[in-house]
């Protein structure tokens, strides 16, 4: 009943599938993978995770090439790199990409790539749907980079408090692109949230209940969670302000009476929950790591999971400390303060579990390690800062100062990215299929960790010494020349260090390729969770056959048993246990056109909401032609590599089962989903024009 | 020993560093904004005792967590890539030592929080404690000090109301006007709390002089919870605007100045006196402002009718704007402009980035007011277009395309206004150097 | 009832060499079932947003309008009428729904029309509604009251609207296929959607409507 | 989300055959029917009452009344009560977060839920 033509099952297909011995690998078989279009196309979690990667990269070399312009700008007092006006732009674009193209969209890289493997599932639980994500997220990213080619980005601070934020004050269209930017790749947390907690909740292998999940997984989930709830909160705001500067709403309107704290209240319950959305996948690959190089498991698993689920509900509670000298009155002081303070407790059970792990383990300080290690350290670092805010009187002096500045970057440079370059260097064989040099790393290591702490170390004491944020220059007299021109410095050596991991990527795969491309094995690391169970770089079907667990950290224990002594002994090798990939005959979700189509309605639509309201018309049409041939496309390709009841299906064994309508596995599903989940997207992006349609008429 | 072992010690002597640097960090800086030296009010002293605490509290976490990393390292690193198959290393028993990290953590926090709250009560209470003093005619007032600050776009207004006005119950536009209005400069008598209501005409600001408290935001449409300020020494102060306020945020600082109560007392007699203009020209001004259309003589009386005819429709110069009304809230987004009755008097200008008195020779500063007159943006970035097509008001001071001769005369008028307030006649101490370049 | 009934103890991913996959999941439902759920669930805060600032400007009307109060502007009899309408979609969806599980297609799809149509008529209430505020005066940029108001009422109006899509979709969608139970899934999820837009009014009534302020 | 929960367990699944029928679902239309018209009727002699009983006892009543009109059609006709656990648990989550989030914004606001908004009181600032 395909109305749009059906897309073309590249690599999916029958003759993709079964002439090839050894199912394709990620990224590592350009020949056999087929064309790009494959890359547009493709449902796969694992290149969507990789994508979700490579953009996220971009876009912080982008963040990254911003960061230094700031600091060349504050090198010396009365800088005059940047004239004021584009010193803010460069500094809002800075934050928000930093936060929303960067940090969340690397955290949804390795969610994305590990979540379903950790699980020891197929795919997700809506593939297409997880394409949608990617695109919408990838087109609202350079949506709102476009506002660089459109007289100038947002100028607003990331945060970008109302009133200043109205047409009034910021009379460019920066603030319309950041709005309705961010709005987009809200749609795209959310939808993948609503995937990827599915997935993690009912896609699970028998014998996974959640208590064995890996921490990774679970602290997914937690973030997930987080982004359940907290976009629609953004949304929310975010839609209030275009309707203000679009359509001259009044909600942030002063002079209608309006309270500009309502703003920061919604972008707080947002954003404190948001800085948890950052640091969480982090905590998750530091605490598979850290086993794994401890040769120990993780020290309280349950307390490690608790953790995380408390510091994601108590988030919630906590947002007012953004708004300690906004004017809310003393008892909501007091009250967040208090709340803010405790989620050091949780905080701090995982720093101290990372201790423990390592504490008389057998420690490899390979980079995956000393990341993760730098992580525990540095992290640290910017809670205690962290707490020192927490405390409202002493805040009054510290916030909106380089003080503030200093805490965040230890706590996402220090926590979250990190963490993720420990997650590179980790995962980065099994993604694709070589180790990443060993020497080069540590250079990476090095310069990195000494770069960060020589940048934003100094700021602790600028902030301190009364250096306020987000000013474009200041003058000799104030005593701030010394430590900013140490800050720059340590940017540049980041700068170097981050180039050191571009060189190790280029270099290691070339030394892999003249080595005759050896394969790394199904488990470099001796590592214990299950995405380690099958060969490297992951088969597109991802396992061949179904895993049954019976344990935490079930790989492990495939590979490892106890004597009568209860001393560990090795039962199997790697290789005996884990799958080679062989497999054939695994049912894929064939890939779509849809999706991307889908995301690329989004943009032309926000454009047309600023320029012209014409260019809404086609951007509608297509949306709505790709909803509609997304809910008539059949998510499975026919012609894909797949038995359907035809050969040997055992009916009895599994009770009657329907036709359809309930075919669960991965791909199968979001036919229905997408009519309310497409048409929630559409919502969110077309309501802004039929709301106001409905109401200015 | 592994090859990474010298970078490795490395990494740890430039942790130790590191530690060492935080500690030491509060020796940095004797400079103005500083929060935690030359503090000079109650409200900021004891926020930097409680937080030299709350450091020494993170020094030691972060050295307990430095330490256990480094010192398993030292200890539990192992060379070479591989594993041997039977190193397995026995997990520690984990519930007893979880429960010590919950709870001896949350046992500290709850020790911050009640010293917090102790603070938080200290800065968020108010005390009576009116001072008498003469305003106007002699007439004798107990005043409850009480300043209305306001902010917006970019720089800060200060109102003094002796009168009986409930300031919390108003918002800015609705308040009488003020017995006192300045700009950019706050003067203070010392040793007496100062009750602050902070809002703000356009976006949300923030006022903060940290040598005598914290911060607090100027939010448009509402007053701040109350705030309060109190020096303890006679002195200028430092602040800075800091919430994000647009193009000229980082050029939005403003002064306060405590005097001792005799002095504070002169200064504000004076303050509630127009200008001092020759005879001639007041009676010229009366003229005008009867309706007459002399023609000026002389460069006084030309700077007179310049500042009425290109300066008055936005700034009130209290003996000279006689019989004209401002209305500057036609012309600027903000809706206010300066009172410049008694320019002469403060220390800075141009939302406190430019010194009035030259720091070095105590002289007015001609040149930068004479630059500032011809083109403002050369000083202080500023929006030159109109807000849009339909809404021609502006946001900062425009170029209002003086001649030289104009300039000059109004240089001249600015310099009449008065001579910056002085403690025991010693003026220089009080001009402080700010400003760019 | 088919869409239910899973084996105990089916996996996810079973791909023997000969298998047909088991459809269960670890909570024996489907995937899209908790999607839907989680969707909803995140409504949730959505609209608890727009409440949140239509309350904190609920008072503000008087500005540029000749209201003292919201009371003076609603018409409750006319607003009960269509939240009556609403409620009783509520109703013929769950008879479509139990329609299609009983393999009714015909009744299903006249329960669905009629709820589309129900829709329709309180869509339509609420169109008329805008047009009459508007002309005493209630503009969207009016004041803080009005943006409150009608991007609230608004957004539900398009929750609403998508849900009259849905149906209509439903129903056109299986034109061909027909409307048989293993479709039930399908009309579930919709009526979830179209309950919950249900209730969220439920909600808007007695907050913005009903109950009195002072 | 309980974490004890295993993947094998399936709750309610022989609950399904005490799905309502038809003739249910109308009483409980009916029902909420009249529920509705009680909140009009509510709404009409609001005056009365609140001379009596106070203005507070109106609005409790109403709130009171929306909540089980909430809970009928998410019990009932959304199958909340029929349906694996885990749904409600999810819905709830979300919808308790609403609230108690939305409840905390509004008091920082001084927003009293008992009288008006804040902003016929003068201007907004004050000590909660
Ligand atoms: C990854 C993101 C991330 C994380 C994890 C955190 C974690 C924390 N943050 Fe941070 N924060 C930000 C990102 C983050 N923050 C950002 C981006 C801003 C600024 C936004 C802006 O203004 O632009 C900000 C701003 C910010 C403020 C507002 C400051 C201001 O503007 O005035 C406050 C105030 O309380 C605060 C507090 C905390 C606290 C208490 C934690 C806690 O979770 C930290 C807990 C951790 C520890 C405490 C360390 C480990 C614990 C132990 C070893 C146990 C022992 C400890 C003790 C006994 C104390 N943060
Ligand atoms: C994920 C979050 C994140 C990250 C990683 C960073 C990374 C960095 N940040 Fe940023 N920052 C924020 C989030 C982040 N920041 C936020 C939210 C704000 C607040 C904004 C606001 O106030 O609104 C902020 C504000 C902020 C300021 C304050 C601006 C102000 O208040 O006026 C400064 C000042 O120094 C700064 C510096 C840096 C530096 C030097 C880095 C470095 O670590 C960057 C290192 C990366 C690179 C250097 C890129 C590497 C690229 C290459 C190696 C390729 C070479 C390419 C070229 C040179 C073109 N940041
Ligand atoms: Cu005013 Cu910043
Ligand atoms: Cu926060």
């Amino acid at each position: 009943m395909a109305i749009v033509e059906r897309p073309l099952a590249i690599g999916a297909g029958d003759d993709a599938i079964e002439t090839n011995d050894r199912p394709l690998g990620s990224v590592t078989r350009p020949k056999e993978t087929g064309s790009w279009k494959d890359w547009l196309t493709t449902v796969d979690h694992k290149k969507i995770g990789i994508m979700y990667g490579v953009a996220a990269m971009f876009f912080f070399v982008i963040g990254g090439a911003e960061a230094l312009l700031i600091r060349i700008q504050l090198a010396t007092p009365n800088g005059t790199l940047l004239s004021p006006d584009v010193y803010n732009q460069v500094f809002t674009m800075h934050g928000v990409t930093m936060i929303f193209l960067v940090a969340m969209p690397m955290g949804a890289a390795f969610t994305n790539y590990l979540l379903p493997l950790q699980l020891g599932a197929r795919d997700v639980a809506f593939p297409r749907l997880n394409a949608l994500s990617f695109w919408v997220f990838l087109f609202g990213g350079l949506f709102l980079n476009s506002a660089w080619l459109f007289g100038g980005g947002a100028d607003g601070g990331w945060f970008n408090y109302a009133p200043n934020s109205s047409v009034t004050f910021s009379p460019s269209h920066g603030i319309d692109f950041y709005a309705l930017g961010l709005q987009i790749t809200g749609v795209a947390s959310l939808v993948g949230a609503i995937n990827l907690i599915t997935t993690a909740l009912n896609m699970r292998p028998k014998g996974m209940t959640l208590m064995r999940m890996p921490i990774f997984t679970w602290m997914n989930l937690v973030v997930q969670f987080l982004l359940l709830f907290a976009v629609p909160v953004i949304s929310i705001a975010l839609f209030q302000l275009t309707f203000d500067r679009l359509f001259d709403a009044n909600f942030f309107n002063t002079e209608a009476g309006a309270d500009p704290l309502l703003w920061q209240h919604l972008f707080w319950i947002f954003g404190h929950p948001e800085v948890y959305i950052l640091i969480l996948p982090s905590f998750g690959i530091v605490s598979e790591v850290i086993p794994v190089f401890s040769r120990k498991p993780i020290f309280g698993y349950s307390f490690m999971v608790a953790s995380g689920v408390a510091i994601g509900f108590m988030g919630w509670g906590v947002w007012a400390h953004h708004m300690f000298v906004s004017g809310i009155g003393p008892i909501s002081v007091a009250a967040f303060s208090l709340s803010t303070m405790f989620i050091a407790v949780p905080t701090g059970v995982k720093i101290l579990n990372w201790l423990a792990t390592i504490w008389g383990g057998k420690l490899r300080f390979n980079t995956a390690m000393l990341f993760a290690v730098g992580v525990v350290s540095m992290f640290t670092i910017g809670g205690l800062s962290g707490v020192t805010h927490s405390v409202a009187p002493a805040d009054t002096q510290q916030t909106d100062t380089y003080y503030i500045v200093a805490h965040f970057h230890y706590v996402i440079f220090g926590g979250t990215l990190l963490g993720f370059f420990s997650g590179f260097y980790f995962w980065w064989p099994k993604m694709f299929g070589y180790k990443l040099n060993e020497k080069l790393g540590k250079t990476n290591f090095w310069l990195q960790i000494v770069g960060f702490n020589v940048t934003f170390g100094p700021m602790h004491i600028l902030g301190l010494q009364g250096m306020s944020r987000r000013i474009d220059t200041y003058d000799a007299g104030f005593g701030f020349e010394r430590w900013n021109f140490v800050a720059t410095v340590g940017a540049f050596i980041i700068a170097l260090g981050i180039a050191f991991f571009f060189v190790n990527v280029a270099v290691s795969r070339n030394q892999w390729i003249k080595a005759g491309r050896p394969n790394p094995g199904p488990d470099p690391w001796d590592a214990r969770s299950l995405e380690w169970m099958t060969a490297s770089p992951t088969p597109v079907h991802n396992f061949d056959e179904e895993i049954v667990v019976e344990s935490q950290d079930e790989f492990w224990h495939r590979k490892y048993g106890y004597d009568e002594n209860h001393n560990v002994v090795r039962i199997a090798t790697a290789a005996e246990v884990a799958q080679d990939g062989s497999n054939t005959n695994v049912h894929l979700p064939s890939p779509s056109y849809f999706p991307i189509l889908l995301a690329l309605s989004m943009p032309i639509i926000s454009y047309g909401l600023i320029y012209s309201l014409w260019l809404c018309i086609p951007g509608g049409m297509l949306m709505v032609y790709s909803m509609v041939g997304w809910i008539f496309e059949h998510p499975d390709d026919p012609n894909a590599a797949h038995d359907h009841h035809d050969d040997g299906h055992d009916g009895d064994d599994h009770g009657a089962l329907p036709d359809s309508g309930t075919e669960l596995e991965a791909g199968d599903g979001d036919e229905e989903l997408v009519a309310v989940g497409a048409g929630a997207v559409g919502e969110t992006v077309a309501s802004d024009v039929v709301e106001t349609e409905a109401t200015d008429g | 020993m592994t090859r990474f072992t010298p970078s490795m010690r490395k990494g740890v002597k430039f942790l130790a560093l590191l530690t060492a640097m935080f500690v030491f960090a509060a020796c940095a800086g004797d400079a103005e904004l500083d929060t935690r030296s030359n503090l000079a009010g109650p409200e900021a002293q004891s926020i930097e005792s409680f937080m030299r605490v709350l450091l020494w509290i993170t020094y030691i976490v972060f050295a307990f967590v430095l330490a256990i990393t480094v010192e398993a390292w030292r200890r539990f690193r192992i060379k070479g890539d591989d594993y041997e198959d039977d190193e397995f290393p026995a997990q520690i028993d984990h519930s007893k030592w979880e429960i010590v990290w919950t709870i001896v953590p949350a046992l500290i926090l709850v020790g911050v929080f009640v010293f917090t709250l102790g603070l938080h009560n200290q800065l968020n209470s108010s005390e009576e404690n009116p001072i008498s003093l003469v305003v106007g005619d002699g007439a004798n007032v107990e005043w409850e000090p009480e300043i209305v600050v306001v902010g917006q776009q970019w720089w800060w207004e200060y109102q003094y109301h002796f009168g009986d006005v409930e300031l919390t119950a108003q918002r800015i536009e609705t308040l009488p006007d003020a017995d006192i209005t300045t700009a950019t400069q706050m003067v203070i008598p010392v040793g007496t709390e100062i009750e602050l209501e902070i809002t703000s005409r356009d976006v949300i600001h923030s006022h903060w002089i940290p040598s005598l408290n914290g911060k607090r935001d100027a939010v448009p449409g509402r007053q701040s919870a109350p705030w309060k300020i109190q020096a303890d020494e006679p002195g200028v102060f430092f602040g800075q605007c800091t919430e994000f306020c647009g193009l000229s945020h980082s050029r939005m600082r403003m002064q306060v100045i405590a005097l001792p109560m005799a002095e504070f007392q002169e200064w504000v007699t004076a303050q509630m006196e127009g200008v001092e203009l020759s005879p001639e020209t007041a009676a010229y001004v009366a003229d005008l402002a009867a309706g007459g259309t002399t023609a000026p003589e002389g460069t006084e009386q030309r700077a007179v009718d310049t500042f009425r005819t290109k300066c008055a429709s936005c700034h009130v110069l209290d003996g000279v704007t006689n019989g004209i009304v401002s209305r500057p809230e036609e012309q600027l987004v903000s809706g206010a402009a300066p009172n410049l009755t008694h320019f002469g008097t403060r220390t800075t200008f141009a939302g406190g980035i430019v010194n009035v008195w030259d720091p070095d020779t105590g002289d007015f500063n001609r040149n930068q007011l004479g630059q500032w007159l011809r083109d403002p943006s050369s000083i202080k970035a500023n929006f030159t277009e109109p807000v849009s097509e339909d809404d021609a008001r502006l946001r900062g001071m425009p170029n209002l395309g003086l001649t030289a001769q104009e300039v000059d005369d109004l240089v001249g008028l600015l310099e009449m206004t008065g001579a910056p307030p002085t403690v025991d006649g010693d003026s220089e101490f009080l001009i402080s150097e700010t400003g760019v370049e | 009832m088919a869409s239910t009934t899973v084996p105990e103890a089916a996996a996810t991913v079973t791909h023997d060499d000969h298998g047909h996959e088991e459809h269960a999941t670890s909570y024996g439902m489907s995937n899209n079932k908790m999607a839907m759920w989680l969707f909803l669930s995140s409504d949730c805060l959505l609209f608890g947003a727009l409440i949140s600032t239509f309350l904190l400007y609920r008072t503000n009307i008087s500005d540029g309008t000749p209201f003292a109060e919201p009371a003076d502007v609603f018409d409750i009899p006319f607003t009960s009428l269509s939240s009556f309408v609403l409620l009783m979609s509520s109703l013929t969806m769950v008879l479509a729904l139990s329609a299609v599980k009983r393999d009714d297609a015909r009744n299903g799809r006249i329960w669905l029309l009629t709820t589309a149509f129900l829709g329709m008529i309180f869509i339509g209430g609420q169109v008329y509604e805008f047009t009459i505020f508007s002309a005493e005066g209630l503009q969207y940029s009016t004041n803080t009251w009005t943006s409150a108001f009608f991007t609230l009422t608004g957004f539900h109006g398009v929750h609403v609207s998508v849900g009259i899509l849905m149906l209509l979709g439903t129903v056109a969608g299986t034109r061909e296929s027909g409307l048989g139970k293993e479709k039930s899934e399908t009309v579930e999820l919709v009526g979830l959607y179209w309950h919950f837009v249900d209730i969220v009014w439920v909600i808007i009534f007695t907050v913005i409507y009903l109950i009195p302020i002072g | 989300m309980s974490v004890t929960e295993s993947p094998e367990t399936h709750h309610d699944h022989d609950a399904h055959d005490d799905h309502p029928s038809d003739r249910s679902y109308v009483m409980i239309a009916i029902g909420l029917a009249i529920l509705t018209a009680v909140e009009v009727l509510l709404f009409v002699i609001e005056d009365q009452i609140a001379d009596t009983l106070g203005v507070g006892s109106v609005k409790i009543a109403l709130i009171l009344l929306m909540i089980v009109k909430f809970w009928i059609v998410g019990a009932y006709f959304m199958h909340l009560k029929f349906d694996n656990l885990i749904l409600t648990k999810l819905f709830i989550s979300g919808l308790v977060l609403a609230v108690a989030v939305y409840f905390i914004m509004l008091s920082a606001f001084e927003f009293n839920f008992w009288n008006d908004g804040l902003l016929d009181q003068g201007l907004p600032g004050g000590i909660s």
